[in-house]
């Protein structure tokens, strides 16, 4: 396992250079536990194996913004990889039959120890059982229908994570990093804002239902409430709606979000907050 | 300051001291920003900052002078407040100040007021 | 668990967090320690103490440890194979079994079910099916059990992405769901002929009816141009009015307003008006929904109950439907309206009103209705006036525009409203008549200009 | 509910400010009959009856106490400049300053009292919490305390809604405001530009024409972005008002418009109303922030297209030739419900 956690930008094809609407996504738990100690925690994503049938709670993938990936990447916490689905079904035609036969032995090794296991736990139960009379069948003998049995109970995981990833990924250096940002003039202010967030100790969440690009949170979002509806970040000579303002302010004030308005100029790097809230009286 | 100035700043004012009940109220000029300053008639908000600062939770706040910056807001035109704007009406008050309050001069004749604080500014705890 | 969905989405209204709370998930997991804290119990902000520290640590535990359950997957005895195919993008199940068959897949005339990408990446995620590669090796096939991180490398572009969300979103929930553009089997159509037909074999008095009625409708709009030429030569507008309701009729018909289709037949005209036209839409219907129902088959399916569009926020190359874009959208719908019922259901309620224009729902013509008339007058008069405010509230066609903002689900309803033909005003008692206190103008009575 | 009370319906009987006179029967009373409808044909009789000026800031005002009253009464047009709707300072601050015996709880007050209760009670729980840290940095994790501290607090905010009739003290300010025994009006009643060009245009009762009022709303029009908002504002008012609705101002919700069947006295609002241009498309934001704001008043949001139905330079035309039948007339409402929709609300 190396420092860095790497994220995975998905949803491309090998022809496409809009890198700004890849979806960057982990698979990892243990790179999904390493980011959120850097204060990013994603939005899960995929069904939960244990329980499918609700909406509340999910499993991997974990799905992040791409200014979360970007931040991450650039301050080393992460390494981008783009895949796409042409280089994984190449590398799978590449394979070569040894690298196969080897995992193949690897599963069904893991299905022998799973039988093991259950054997095992058979014998057991018939101890329990028969335990007082022992001598009228011996316990320790299977019968072939009882294995049959527990040969079909293995279970076959699909598992989260590629084992042939790395033959098929390519990492995204920097300078793309940069080339991502350039096509993009909205996500561009936006880092900005995400950035300077960030780095005050805040945790972001897309904040589209609450109104505004992001909902930031002082802490880890899983012991602490959103202190903040950021919105998206605008030119500082940009007419401010105030019929939105006085919207997004009201309903911070009732759900105890301050509004926050940040606004960006191309000569500074550090975006400028004003935090609006209603008075309280009028 | 020009006469729309001046008649915004007055329907705040007769606002804040007929309807709102504020007390010291009057319009003040800062460089070409006239904002108007007053006391409210009770304690407005207390937030954290406040009760930490206070003690025992006496109302120190009530006698804090807000600056109010009339704004006028039409159904048919825009505003033009800005965030320049807003830098500039700060840069032209007392620069210990940490927040300004909006006064938004609707054309259906309330005033609605918001608080700006410059930065983040965390929601009051309860 | 539907009712944490609903709670949920309740404290979403009040504005609580949007979080998930792991505490309550071990209940249905197995893990039972409850130290996340419960809604409503998390801290404003850090206070650097260790007891927090702590229960944030432990917090995170719970998360961590269900998420690392391998719990995606089926035993030997139930596993299906699922064979990705990268000509077609999407799968084959060759010896198909389990529920699932019932409402996902298209099946083949060999006994194999095709699945589209986003239901093959669903029944993967739900470890409902393992996810083959065939890779040709020197000495014959290999069969290659692809991972999650394999099957999700697949997805060709962040639409496709988003799409599977929602799909995955309402299969969750147990809503059934197909493409709108899926070729397979049969669907009903609220255009189906046989609606006509109907029309038309109720014969003459439903027939004159419907010529009435458009005939009625152009000579009112005729009518109505009339009198706007006649009030904008001569600048007349009366001073003196006998009645409330005359100074609104007065100013009842300046603004023209958009009437939607409110029965299956001015659906249906207005079908035959549109499809003259040709339509290029940027929002296509993804998604026919229908509700959880074990009687639904696929291969004959009746109408959808809701109908999805697609809408990703931060993409830059979309943006939020504008009118002409709504009004495309509208004219692509094809599922169960429930308005016409509720026409229906009005109908049943009612006597037959003076407006002939929106009530021509066929079934209802034979019915008796003119005993009822004079007796229930005074009350008819109220009853269509709450009538008149379900008919606003309701509206007409609807959709669900689903929007994305970074794989975050929020789901609109939008429908077609029309407060322009209900007149709603309220008519003081006068002198002459003090036998009601307060009236109300009768249910779509329409205005007739001096 | 006490909103419904048969004085209500008696004070707001009329919904609009010119009231309507049955024709007299020609068979019993010929002469009037006859007199009725000549001042029906020939436009005699005055309804032009309110006074209004604009002052700098473009506001419209109805500064007369009769006329003040009557529009508020015929209709809910206008907003007290001192209230925050019916103009009733006057009355309020005679009791305030206990000129005569407050006939009954006035609200205003009433929904200051409550503003301050909660305040008290947030700080009650603010100390709470201070208590709850200090015993966390001790290492300390008290769960009766806990408890205790939710009993207390919620049977203190069940009590919260208990009403305390302090007021506040006389201001120096305010002893000029008395004469003899009354407090002089410092209110006035101030009209939306669209109440206004709805109060001239289609019920003529103010005292002021269509191409006096709109110059001082809008000086000079160059383009249709000069007029624009305004002709959408005014249309969709126009269009809710002839059906019967009372529309007043939705700023209090962040919305357009609000629509009350009767009025605020009688119900709360049901609907707000964003008014949008055809072309119109903004960040899906800005359409869920109005959404919830209005959702969370339970009020249903409505998004109402005005689409022009001429060119934007016939419509400039329109307007400087002075045809506003013809402009209004040249604009065409489409109605959309927006509504969130809960996946697992809806599946049966």
């Amino acid at each position: 396992m190396g420092e860095k956690a790497t994220i995975y930008l998905v949803g491309g094809s090998q022809s496409d250079d809009n890198w700004s609407q890849l979806v960057p996504v982990l698979y990892d738990i243990e790179d999904i536990d390493k980011i959120r100690q850097h204060g990013v925690a994603g939005v899960l994503v995929g069904t939960l194996g244990g329980a499918p049938q609700q909406n509340v709670f999910l499993g991997v993938p974990l799905r992040l913004m791409m200014e979360e990936a970007l931040w991450l990447a650039e301050a080393g916490h992460a390494v981008l990889q783009r895949v796409t689905g042409q280089d994984l079904i190449h590398s799978l035609e590449g394979l070569h039959a040894e690298t196969l036969k080897k995992w193949k032995d690897e599963d069904s090794a893991e299905m022998g120890r799973q039988l093991e296991w259950k054997r095992a736990k058979f014998l057991q139960k018939m101890k329990t059982i028969r335990g007082t009379n022992a001598e009228a069948e011996p316990c320790d003998v299977i019968k072939d229908r009882d294995e049959q049995l527990m040969k079909h109970s293995i279970f076959v995981e699909t598992k989260d994570i590629s084992r042939l990833a790395k033959q098929y990924s390519e990492t995204v250096s920097g300078l793309l990093c940069q080339q991502i940002l350039a096509h993009d003039k909205k996500l561009r202010f936006n880092y900005k804002v995400y950035k300077a967030l960030r780095e005050n100790g805040y945790f972001m969440s897309p904040g589209a239902r609450f109104g505004g690009r992001y909902v930031a949170y002082p802490g880890d979002p899983l012991r602490y409430h959103s202190h903040l509806t950021v919105q998206d970040a605008r030119g500082k000579e940009e007419d401010i709606d105030l019929l939105n303002m006085i919207n997004g302010a009201r309903l911070g004030t009732s759900v105890k979000k301050t509004w926050v308005l940040p606004g960006v100029s191309s000569d500074k790097e550090a975006p400028d907050f004003y935090s609006v809230e209603w008075a309280g009286f009028g | 300051m020009n006469g729309e100035n001046t008649a915004l700043c007055n329907a705040v004012f007769t606002n804040l001291v007929y309807q709102q009940l504020w007390t010291e109220t009057k319009i003040v000029d800062f460089g070409d920003v006239s904002v108007v300053c007053g006391i409210p008639s009770h304690k407005l908000t207390n937030d954290q900052n406040d009760t930490e600062t206070e003690g025992d939770g006496q109302a120190s706040t009530a006698t804090e002078k807000h600056f109010v910056y009339p704004i006028l807001m039409h159904q048919y035109k825009n505003s033009g407040l800005t965030m320049n704007t807003i830098d500039h009406v700060f840069s032209q008050l007392p620069n210990t100040l940490k927040r300004l309050t909006l006064g938004i001069v609707n054309d259906d004749g309330t005033i609605v007021y918001y608080f700006i604080y410059k930065g983040l500014r965390k929601p009051k705890k309860n | 668990m539907s009712d944490n969905e609903d709670t949920f989405n309740d404290s979403d209204v009040d504005g609580d967090e949007l979080l998930q709370d792991w505490s309550l998930a071990t209940k249905f997991i197995g893990n039972n320690k409850s130290v996340i804290p419960l809604r409503g119990e998390k801290d404003f902000e850090p206070d650097g103490t260790s007891i927090q520290d702590s229960l944030l640590f432990k917090a995170k535990k719970v998360m961590f440890d269900v998420l690392r359950q391998p719990d995606r997957g089926t035993i030997v005895k139930n596993q299906v194979k699922a064979y990705y195919d990268s000509e077609s993008h999407t799968a084959i199940v060759k010896s198909p079994k389990g529920t699932f068959t019932n409402t996902i897949g298209s099946p083949n005339s060999n006994g194999s079910l095709t699945l589209q990408f986003h239901e093959f990446v669903y029944l993967v995620e739900r470890g409902s099916v393992s996810p083959i590669v065939q890779i040709e090796l020197e000495h014959g096939e290999e069969e290659y059990l692809l991972s999650l991180q394999d099957v999700y490398t697949l997805f060709t572009s962040q639409d496709e992405l988003d799409k599977f969300f929602v799909y995955a979103y309402l299969k969750r929930m147990g809503y059934i769901v197909f493409p709108a553009d899926w070729k397979y089997g049969k669907q009903s159509s609220i255009y189906d002929i046989h609606t006509t037909h109907n029309a038309i074999i109720r014969g003459g008095c439903v027939h004159m009816n419907r010529i009435f009625n458009i005939f009625t409708s152009i000579s009112f709009s005729w009518l109505k141009s009339w009198v706007k030429t006649f009030n904008s030569i001569t600048n007349f507008t009366p001073t003196r009015f006998a009645s409330t309701s005359a100074i609104f009729q007065s100013i009842n018909n300046v603004i023209p307003y958009y009437i939607p289709p409110k029965t299956k037949e001015q659906l249906l005209e207005r079908k035959s008006v549109c499809n003259t036209k040709s339509y290029v839409s940027n929002y296509q219907i993804a998604f026919d929904v229908w509700k959880p129902n074990p009687n639904f088959k696929k291969s004959n399916r009746y109408l959808p109950d809701f109908q999805i569009v697609m809408h990703n926020k931060n993409c830059q190359n979309t943006r939020f439907p504008n009118l002409s874009d709504f009004k495309k959208i509208f004219e692509q719908l094809d599922h169960k309206f429930s308005f016409i019922d509720e026409v229906d259901d009005i109908l049943e309620k009612t006597t037959k009103s003076n407006d002939t224009r929106s009530k021509t729902v066929d079934k209802r013509i034979d019915k008796p209705t003119n005993e009822t008339n004079n007796v229930h007058a005074a009350k008819n008069s109220k009853d269509s006036y709450g009538q008149s405010m379900k008919r606003i509230k309701l509206g007409y066609r609807s959709f669900l525009l689903a929007v994305m903002d970074c794989g975050l689900v929020s789901i609109i309803k939008v429908s077609e409203a029309d407060f322009g033909s209900e007149n709603i005003w309220y008519v003081p008692p006068t002198k002459q008549s003090n036998k009601h206190k307060a009236k109300r103008p009768k249910n779509n009575q329409r205005p007739k200009n001096r | 509910m006490a909103k419904r009370s048969f004085g209500n319906r008696l004070r707001y009987k009329h919904p609009l400010p010119i009231e309507a006179d049955p024709v007299p029967s020609l068979w019993r009373n010929p002469v009037q009959a006859l007199t009725w409808i000549m001042d029906w044909a020939m436009r005699w009789k005055e309804t032009r009856i309110i006074d209004v000026s604009i002052n700098q800031l473009g506001q419209i005002l109805v500064c007369d106490a009769w006329q003040m009253k009557y529009l508020w009464e015929h209709g809910f047009f206008g907003t007290g400049q001192l209230s925050r709707s019916e103009p009733n300072w006057q009355a309020r601050t005679m009791s305030r300053l206990q000129l005569e015996d407050g006939n009954g709880v006035n609200l205003e007050a009433v929904t200051d009292a409550r503003r301050r209760q909660r305040l008290e009670f947030k700080k009650l729980r603010a100390e709470f919490e201070a208590k709850k840290l200090k015993m966390r940095q001790m290492g300390i994790v008290d769960e009766q305390f806990q408890e205790q501290e939710r009993v207390f607090l919620k049977e203190k905010r069940d009590k919260e809604l208990a009403f305390e009739g302090d007021l506040p003290h006389i201001r120096e300010t305010d002893l000029e405001l008395i004469e003899g025994n009354t407090v002089v009006q410092l209110e006035k009643l101030q009209l939306l530009p669209v109440e206004a060009i709805f109060l001239t245009y289609a019920i003529p009762v103010l005292r002021i024409q269509l191409p006096q009022l709109l110059p001082s709303l809008i000086s000079e029009v160059k383009c249709f972005q000069d007029i624009k908002r305004l002709l959408e504002q005014y249309v969709a008012y126009h269009h809710y008002r002839s059906k019967g609705w009372c529309v007043r101002s939705g700023i209090k919700f962040g919305c357009d418009l609000l629509l009350y069947r009767r009025g605020p006295p009688f119900q709360h609002a049901e609907y707000g109303i964003m008014v949008l241009d055809a072309n119109q498309s903004n960040d899906y934001t800005w359409y869920s922030s109005a959404a919830r704001v209005v959702g969370g008043a339970k009020k249903q949001l409505v998004l109402c297209y005005v689409e022009l139905l001429v060119s934007e330079e016939d419509a400039v035309e329109l307007w400087n030739q002075g045809k506003y039948h013809a402009l209004f007339s040249s604009c065409k409402i489409h109605e959309l419900l927006y509504k969130r929709w809960v996946a697992g609300k809806n599946r049966d």
